[in-house]
């Protein structure tokens, strides 16, 4: 049963409809092609209708749709090849993480990303693409060996948060994601970052450090979940729509603070609707950032990234009124 | 140098239950009855004489524990006879609009004095220049938004631009600043990319962890020490324990991401008393001329 | 190049029991009788015809099990129409004046025809140009003496000069050579620095662990490469089982050390079985040019 | 209750012997100075032939002595100042390794040795000195650190080996070590090593990588143990002596090979008998060593260590006849 949002739900029946007089079409051979032109317009409008006034919730939701694609199914759209290489070398492999070596017009490249189940069972394994410090730490060890080799990385940000268990707090999840931010900021070699689903604070910003941040139009992105900040502000999850109206996480509003450098626009109806064509967009993206930041020196591809995060911040100078008092 | 507080520190902190220190902590705790004398230890339970607890530098004589000190009884803790050049004092702004932010700040800088979460400057001590920053939990819990990112990264540029050495006394109990959202995360990656820069200019950071070091502020600068240091029993971690036990419904250990637990993991150098800090400090200081 | 072989080799080698494996190991089993045609698979115990195990690359056809191949076995089956130009030849020297070293030398060059227990050379995999080092269990349990630590070295060491990536294929029981003492030891200290050497000059190596792969080859340079590789069911670690067995008086997990067991614990990237092993390096090969 | 071994026995028994007189001299005031001079004599006589001569397997026990000097006495010894430092930043902190920021003649210098128990309480908490891979990755943190600020490593091996058991082997015993070996070798400061003790395979080899390896006179370094050797020759662990004279693991043949480059004499009757000699020697060998190359720049240095490990192993090239035939 696939999931349908409440606010689908319209424009579902409506499709089905037009599905219905289709078939009717076809089996009987009576001509409706008015009525369906008309029912496509109006379809049409209720789709835009829908889609350009999604509230911050409703785009989270989207974001989180089981349908929607994992780091896997895009590194299969967009990638020519794809050999996935294991391990951080110091205490386990991390299945909610993969990462490798792809390859994009001829050019290898690594691709790292938190990797989301499709079902219960491979969602175990996955641990619901929850990463564990030996997954950070397998990332980092791919970035470290991309930087080696001159190939560009390539992250893939699909991820609700670091795993907050006890064996991941054991085996240092703070330290390891300092530790990827800091690293990850000096490596001498192009990297483009596309938040497509959930970018959740320190866990998506460990590999979120790049010359390119992009983002999925239904994507969100923020120091905390919605949940957890309603959970503070008002000790109820249920308010987390109120929440995610607050916090600002929303493609459009990170592109307008300058902490995204592009959205990339989903097929009508959201990206579990439409893999393949999210997958041409992505990749289209994908190439133009990539092609134009191959073409600045290393050094100052670093010291751009660095002058990047440098100026994130808001404040005043203290006034000297106050000062003096 | 300048002897910058006008003001006594007017109020000690004393240390909730682990729970609401993972949501947003209310900071400095004023205690506004007179007979309010006594404060119970959190960790061992005694009843100790607020006289008492001041003079013993707010440890409890019975266990060990390291009560929360403001940065300013902390920077009369460490420094030569508090010795200290602020930094330009910088006050937040308001960048998502957060309904009910700025009234926030103004009431924490009412409180605390301070005008934002952190102190720093340059220090001395045991005779050694430094950057020295302290992380004030009194202020909206000693989370880190713009102005302690911003204020923390000047303090690594200030190093690299006069050779000095950097130490940070962090403590923090949810690390971000909710209410400046993306800019709040933002504020780990400037963070860490500070120490990153001020390390590869070959000098040296002393991160000292009190309690506590949690979330964005562990898992950025404080956890990026050459030297990591922390305050006996001190929560130190990334998720809040609540949020552990909630998410994996499982017990805690008993010393669940305590100093000692962090030790125990190998995330940590060592683990040094509140009397011995500053002479700890001073040979580590001497050991990096 | 060359097709330097005169003879194709006259043996297959079979797994013993994992127990000698870790002491030195008598190498490659002649069979000897016409009428012993059929060999039982250390792993699920069939019974394998010779002749179809031959057929399938020493691999067992019921569990997949990777038996153990000669060093010209398996350049057969990595390289392009046996596409390879060998380095000079070195022999064992006897540093130690161990007694009957040099004899055993002679012996296993007789049984191996080979001059040590490494074949290294320029070679041809899909198309691209290497550096290929094979390890021959068979030659004294694939040991390290001060033969395959230079052939090592110099394996890299033309990698650089020519700006080749090295492919080894390991697979030595107890690594070090025992007769040959801190010599032998030595050996890890050249062969990784040899490693150091050729990542520093931004080159691709490539290291496959085939069983068995252990002690002083598995800690120096077949645990460095860039990309690590595992035939199915590889005995790889430092320790062996039975002195780890001894050791610890605990019983070992049913797939200890195996390469599955190395994939699920982080230290390898991949598994790749004996058919696809030479594409799968072609693969790899094309990404690094 | 000392150890006292079988072939010190007479020495030990003629230095009572000394005592008892001494103190008869002491409680009566008669005179038995000649006769004192004559035992004198003859103990210094003994002490001479026992030592000189001891069998390659004598020294092994003498390296394993339960009152040799460990790491920390000597750490004790021979520094002005100590601080230790703890934890490999991923998974927790190896006892078994100590390691930290030493003063030596006013510089600072990053110490790192294994270090055994003195008791068996000791002993658990030390693993016996065995180290876990926690533990090298411990000792491959402080010595970049050592290598960012410029300090000069000092390694103190006393190892018997890295520990095989389940939970090292899991955590890539044999990974750790190889990523030590290599790592230790390209490091941009001096290094000295002195095995103080046992020098047991790679486990010591991966702190081992140094511009100056000394060894005390009665330690051993060795590919493998003298047990374990004589387990796989003749299946007799208790051949321990015979195995110990094929092996030349004491510091005259190691000396002599070239691999070791100096041997720290110990005060007669061995490093357990006189702590505080010992450790002057060992200062003063330090000493004199790290001045050495600390006068060498770091360049020349890395090539000079590389050098010295590129020559080691004995071969020759294959004779013409053979390969034509
Ligand atoms: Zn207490
Ligand atoms: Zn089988």
């Amino acid at each position: 049963m696939p999931t349908i949002f409440e606010w689908e739900k319209p424009l579902v029946e409506l499709e089905e409809k037009i599905n219905e007089l289709r078939t009717f079409v076809y089996e009987q051979g009576i001509d409706f092609r008015d009525e369906l032109n008309d029912l496509e317009r109006k379809a049409d409008k209720l789709r835009k209708e829908i889609y350009e006034r999604l509230t911050p919730w409703q785009r989270v939701r989207m974001a989180r749709h089981p349908d929607r694609p994992t780091a896997l199914d895009y590194i299969k759209m967009i990638f020519d090849d794809f050999y996935e290489l294991h391990g951080d070398r110091r205490f386990g492999d991390d299945q909610a993480i993969v990462g490798g070596i792809a390859i994009l017009d001829g050019e290898p490249v690594t691709v790292i990303g938190p990797q989301k189940g499709r079902d219960t069972k491979e969602n175990i394994i996955r641990n619901f693409g929850l990463p564990h410090p030996e997954g950070y730490r397998k990332a980092l060890r791919l970035m470290k060996q991309a930087e080696q080799f001159h190939r560009p990385i390539i992250t893939l940000i699909d991820v609700v948060g670091a795993y907050p268990g006890i064996e991941a707090e054991q085996r240092g999840q703070g330290l390891v994601i300092a530790e990827c931010i800091e690293q990850m900021s000096f490596l001498e070699v192009p990297i483009v970052c596309i938040i497509t689903g959930e970018g959740g604070s320190g866990g998506a910003l460990a590999i979120g450090v790049g010359d390119r941040v992009l983002m999925l139009e239904h994507s969100w992105y923020s120091v905390i979940s919605p949940e957890m900040c309603a959970t503070i502000l008002w000790k109820d999850a249920n308010k987390a729509p109120e929440a995610a109206e607050l916090l600002k996480l929303t493609s459009t509003d990170l592109l307008k603070f300058g902490i995204i450098d592009d959205v990339i626009t989903e097929p009508i109806g959201g990206a579990h609707r439409d893999h393949e064509g999210t997958g041409r967009q992505v990749k289209a993206f994908l190439r133009r950032h990539l092609s134009e930041i191959r073409k600045i020196s290393v050094d100052e591809l670093v010291n751009q990234r660095l002058e990047r995060f440098r100026k994130f911040g808001e404040f005043q100078a203290k006034k000297l009124a106050e000062t003096v008092d | 140098m300048l002897h910058v507080f006008r003001n006594k520190p007017k109020y000690a902190t004393v240390r909730t239950t682990k729970a609401d220190q993972e949501v947003e902590a209310n900071g400095a705790q004023p205690r506004k009855n007179a007979d309010q004398l006594w404060t119970r230890c959190d960790d061992c339970s005694s009843l100790i004489y607020n006289k008492e607890l001041q003079k013993n530098r707010y440890v409890c004589h019975h266990c060990g524990f390291c009560f929360r000190m403001s940065a300013v009884e902390r920077l009369q803790l460490l420094t030569d006879e508090c010795m200290f050049t602020p930094f330009d004092a910088l006050v937040s702004a308001n960048p998502l609009d957060f309904p009910g932010y700025p009234e926030k700040i103004a009431h924490y800088q009412n409180i605390t004095q301070l005008d934002e979460a952190i102190l720093i400057g340059e220090a001395k001590i045991e005779g050694y220049s430094c950057v020295l920053g302290i992380i004030d939990f009194g202020f909206i819990g000693g989370s880190m938004g713009s102005v302690v990112g911003e204020q923390i990264a000047r303090g690594f540029e200030h190093g690299i631009a006069k050779e000095l050495p950097v130490v940070v006394v962090s403590g923090g109990g949810g690390g971000a600043r909710m209410q400046e959202g993306i800019f709040s995360l933002m504020q780990m990656a400037k963070t860490a990319q500070a120490v990153g820069r001020f390390k590869r200019a070959g000098l040296f950071y002393l991160s000292i962890l009190t309690h506590p070091t949690m979330g964005g502020i562990y898992a950025s600068f404080a956890s990026l020490g050459d030297i990591i240091l922390a305050e006996p029993k001190a929560l130190i971690g990334f998720a809040g324990p609540r949020i552990v036990a909630q998410t994996t419904r499982q017990k805690l250990p008993p010393d669940f991401q305590t100093a000692e637990y962090a030790l125990k993991h190998g995330m940590i150098d060592g683990i040094v008393t509140r009397s011995e800090m500053k002479a700890t400090i001073g040979k580590l200081l001497s050991f990096h001329l």
